[in-house]
């Protein structure tokens, strides 16, 4: 893979290593969950301060001028020491007021200020939603972008956390993290109108598919880096559990399985890049994505014994932190379903 | 819930439906309602009330026999009382008292013994725990290192136990422990002793699972004084001892009740959530499904050939293994029925009752590890049934 | 499994294994395919003396008056040994004329005359095809049942071979079976009529499919039989195969699923004989059977390596039959999706 | 067909999408007829005219140097050549010549061999088998046994070969033989041969293959001797020299191109007999679209960084282990789609031309055995790319 990286691209990438492993790991990932809080703050400020936000945004707006490459290079990272921060919400949301003629909350974005997309219940689409939809990171969000309509045309708009308007009772997911139902009435100010909210809303929905299946990429690749320590450390029966063929296998074919997302991701976000991405690719990688993930948490979990089944172990909190990625902007089955619809090909 | 994949294969008799029906009416008139709650996890004290009342009905110990206070019932009979529990949402008793320890005692135990311990096993009084696993021997038992040395008429015990169900509100346990560190094999060194849990030396430290409680516990024991009358069944004989419960009296353990119940919310949530219209719920349902019917039916037909002393070696792996696997595949299609509601950590509200969906995902996760892996258990197969050879 | 059956039940077994391995095996089914012939004469001629052939069929007109569960017993021979013969259809040919009052062919299907019935195509069920139908066998039948319309009614007629209105060209499987689209437009006799015939077409459907998911048990057990056998001699890196874990825990995995397909056959067959059977039942173990010989032919050509892959090994004959036999009376998809709609439970 | 799942991963630079243009005229205006079928296997000599046409192009051996005849092609051209050839239902040369042992000559061989063999390997006048598998070394390949012995300018070559690909139709054999039986390592012990199989005392039977046809032979070798010149490499330099062609040399035979023809044939097989409305063929195929999607784009990095000299050792097993999976899976989603017909022997009909479903099946099972069986790739990652120990 490497190969395929340029000199900075891989520079980014280091970086990116070193900052989520300082500020990162399983082990805050459980204290934040036991903290109440689905924002690591910390970690926030030091992302904000290396200057990621901006990676989508033009150099000519304050941002890094960066594409979906780069950004796959740090959402690996933050997935792989299980980051908890609203990194892709944020850089897709000031891609996408980046293109607006108003840049409506590009600074405060760029700031840090947590403002987070409410998709339609369960799905990716923003549309689907009678009025409700459901957003990440609710418990720390200060303003909702939300898909409304004035006077019958779409209209998205950013609704402050206190707009009287907004009905919202904050739950809670296994890992820590929030996923909250809202419904919207109410006139906060409107991002964009009219027919160029499907398509906005659209490739919207995409990239936030995306970037959390690059989460669940680098989550994957950390499962499997800690089934394989367990496995030529602990013994059985006098021989290190690696050993055995059977277990040897199955985890070769979590690696493979891997091997071949991290492929099909990398592929995504080029073709992101050069503008040549079709959503049926989105809805492979998030459906694929969910589906291996699951399958190596399955090995992963088995081979950790009972000491994979406490709360107290490193897997665990990676299995639930998974399940909340993976539902999240559409889990397997949607995003199965939304391939299928988008390649039918009926006559 | 109006088709009932269970009913496809109830083959009852008419003295069994008679059963059946007085049993679900005693269900239903006698647990609390706190209780009814398909899958959730009760802590020992909370449950003993209900203990109480099927102690009191006779029904607290189906298969032990009339003499010592159980049912002597037939193994369709034990079955049937299972399912209606099962099926009313309500707890089970812990088997740790009724179905491991309490046989044991029935078959190798002292008069005193029995006399002795027994009696609070049956009406729920005293809670037991069964001491087998440590850190460093979980799925190879026989390398267990805690010791216990004869000091006068007491055993002196040291060492770590490990993974114990309900240890920290146990009143007693069963514990294996190393008697002679030199026997060969391994396994030829290991004795039962029962021993009171309020010993003084006992550490007891609960282990927080993934479901967020605590139903494991680890023990400490820094010179544990054990009186000498609390050996069950003969120096050196704990392996034999421990042996003779892992046939029919854990029986009930592998039931189908965790897919039949999973399969069934995930039609539910399914038809609440849209899911029942993806073509790739539907086909993992159907397959499941059809996978249960064929495990429900072997479940039965072993039922059957155990009754009649009769089932062969491969029958505990197999349920283990195909109901294993079963329930927890189905586990997985709720988290997937229910799409961004999946993980959330707030019950999913049904008609049958609300589902905790995560709590029961990480539960099912016991099934492949507990009592023999899935690994060991495919070992077992293709060693002793199959024949495969050793490298 | 031994247990659950009586006496005559297990004697029964016994003297149906040692019939099939006599006349039957892998080596012949091949010799069979190679001359051309879909049905074993010689096998057929010595299955008709046994008396099987009116097993169904009440003891007054002619049979042994048994059940399904002593058909299982027959069939799962027929399976394991692979005997090319058209025993399911004769047998439930029998059963049903047997119950008609005219009792039409009885006689003659009791001597082991070849009529075979044409379901509608690819499915299970005979009202589904526009005329057209498939059936096996169809290269020996002397007569065909089809599924036909007499003045607006629903008619079950025995088409003779030879009757103009049929119109079939024989085609062949990779086994040598056949299985021959037909359609008909004529006048032949009508064995049943009326609102009848929706009910006895169900029944016979059932009765074909599970007879045929037990030839599978049958070639399923020797499949498994024939790796263990391979596993346990062939050496590789100066070890047996079979000692090697991976290849240890799938065969254990085939076990495992075969174990409990077999219970389910016994359980539906039960059923049956009890009246107690559902249609899903069947649909069930068609599905089941067909999946599960897809997974352990998988495992078992896998095993054997590049032996597996010549047309010389018996692995190969019995993998051409598992297809032909999967496919035929509603393949897995089929099947399942019936056992789905069956029990769909639609508000 | 106008939905093309590897559209959705074509990165062709203008130059690229020239050179498949022209490939595509070509092949449409010089392949005959009748040879254009997808999957169908089609023997040595009735291949010859076309390898003539793409010898005569300059095209039969892309990835040689110009030196010796080639195109000298990057390994995009080479996937595009091969990618337009396979698009248009035409087969490719066979590879034992060409991808095999040709590159092989390049590297080792001797002046005077490159003049004698190269010419008539590069035009297809010359037709070649590898002579590695013996009955009782097919994943163990160094156990092998045929020995050649020197006697004076001769070899004199013993033993047994099998499972050769058109063994029965060559002109040569490149053959692995055992030069030293006391080697330690016994792998340092073997040397390669050319031998003219035309030589006294070799005897040829064809092996019938699940398919119907002799894709294989095994080959006899009774005191057969072969001039000390057609030694390649040094003697017991074998191994070393087999090796050399592991690499890219190989790398379309892993190329995705069955499991896109078959998952394309498997929509339109479905749309036909109504598998396209269930949920489980739907289900089905979706995933292995998406599989495929994924492996199309591994496979495409596999090829720029072996293209830059960077391909990691994962990357031969990953697309044995993936692409094998997936062509063999997708091919028994054909037989499904197709229900009754399925198993049928004759040709299913489609828009994009006729395909013998079981032939199809039949054929993809080689993937798993040929070349390492699945569970050798699987070894090789998990003991030298994962560092799992051994027992």
């Amino acid at each position: 893979m490497d190969e395929l990286l340029s000199e900075d691209q891989k520079l980014l990438r280091e970086s990116a290593a070193r900052l989520c492993a300082d500020v990162g790991g399983a082990k805050r990932a459980r204290e934040l969950r036991d903290s109440g809080a689905d924002i690591d703050t910390e970690a926030w400020e030091a992302i904000r301060e290396a200057g990621w936000l901006g990676v989508l945004v033009p150099e000519a707006k304050g941002g890094a001028g960066l594409g979906a490459v780069e950004l796959y290079l740090l959402l690996e990272q933050v997935g792989r020491h299980a980051v908890m921060v609203p990194l892709i919400e944020t850089t897709a949301l000031a891609w996408l007021v980046s293109q607006s003629k108003d840049e409506m909350g590009l600074s405060a974005l760029l700031a840090g200020r947590v403002m987070v997309p409410a998709l339609a219940m369960d799905g990716w689409d923003f549309r689907a939603g009678k009025g409700a939809a459901r957003a990440a990171f609710a418990a720390s969000a200060e303003e909702f972008l939300m898909f409304t309509h004035v006077a019958g045309e779409p209209a998205l708009r950013l609704v402050p956390r206190d707009d009287p308007g907004l009905q919202f009772s904050v739950t809670r997911n296994v890992d820590g993290s929030s996923a909250t139902r809202l419904a919207y009435a109410g006139g906060a100010p409107v991002l964009v109108r009219g027919k160029e909210v499907d398509a906005v809303a659209a490739r919207l929905g995409d990239l936030l598919a995306l970037g959390t299946a690059i989460e669940l990429l680098g989550l994957c690749e950390s499962a499997l880096a800690m089934t394989l320590e367990h496995l030529k450390t602990r013994k059985q029966f006098g021989h290190p559990l690696g050993s055995f063929q059977a277990l040897q296998h199955r985890v070769v074919d979590g690696f493979v399985d891997l091997e071949t997302n991290r492929a099909l991701i990398h592929r995504v976000c080029v073709a992101w890049d050069t503008g040549t991405y079709e959503p049926a690719m989105i809805a492979a990688v998030k459906s694929r994505s969910a589906r291996i993930v699951a399958d190596i948490m399955r090995t992963s979990l088995q081979f950790h014994g009972a000491i994979g089944y406490t709360d107290e172990h490193d897997i665990g909190i990676l299995w639930k932190h998974s399940l909340a990625l993976s539902a999240r902007y559409g889990n397997e089955l949607t995003q199965s379903d939304r391939f299928a619809r988008l390649t039918a090909d009926e006559e | 819930m109006s088709w009932d994949i269970a009913s496809l294969f109830s083959d009852d008799t008419e003295a069994d439906r008679a059963f059946r029906a007085e049993v679900r009416d005693f269900v239903r008139d006698n647990c609390p309602p706190e209780l009814k709650r398909h899958g959730f996890r009760i802590d020992p004290p909370a449950l003993k009330p209900w203990h109480r009342r099927l102690y009191e009905r006779g029904w607290a110990a189906p298969h032990w026999p009339k003499e010592y206070g159980g049912m002597g019932a037939t193994l369709t009979q034990q079955i049937i009382l299972f399912e209606e529990i099962v099926r009313a949402g309500a707890p089970t008793p812990y088997p740790h008292g009724l179905n491991f320890i309490g046989p044991i005692i029935i078959k190798a135990g002292t008069e005193e013994q029995k006399a002795r311990f027994l009696p609070s096993i049956l009406s729920g009084e005293a809670t037991w725990c069964q001491g087998y696993s440590e850190a460093g021997a979980g799925s190879d038992l026989a390398s267990l290192n805690t010791r216990a040395v004869l000091d006068g008429d007491h055993f002196v015990v040291n060492g770590h136990k490990m993974w114990t169900t309900n240890g920290h509100y146990a009143d007693w346990m069963f514990a294996l422990v190393r008697t002679d560190p030199e026997a060969k094999p391994r396994h030829a060194g290991i004795s039962m002793l029962l021993i009171d849990m309020r010993t003084p030396g006992i550490t007891v430290k609960p282990i927080q699972t993934l479901k967020g409680d605590a139903e494991f516990a680890e023990e400490f024991f820094d010179n544990v004084r054990v009186p000498q009358e609390n050996l069950l069944g003969g120096i050196n004989q704990g392996w034999r001892i421990a042996g003779m419960v892992l046939g029919g009296e854990r029986f009930t353990t592998g039931h189908p009740r965790y897919a039949l119940v999973y399969l069934n919310q995930a039609r539910q949530i399914a038809k609440e959530t849209g899911a029942w219209d993806n073509p790739t719920f539907r086909a993992r349902l159907t397959e499941l499904e059809i996978d249960l019917l064929a495990f429900l039916a072997y479940y039965r037909q072993a039922a059957k050939l155990h009754g009649a002393n009769a089932a062969p070696l491969s029958m505990a792996p197999v349920i283990k293994i195909a109901g294993g696997g079963l329930a927890q595949r189905s586990s997985e299609l709720l988290m997937l029925a229910a799409g961004g509601r999946g993980p959330s950590v707030e019950d999913f509200p049904l008609q049958s009752g609300p589902v905790n969906i995560g709590s029961e995902l990480f539960e099912m996760r016991r099934l492949s590890i507990g009592s023999g892996t899935l690994e060991i258990n495919r070992n077992i197969i293709a060693k002793r049934v199959l024949g495969l050879p050793d490298e």
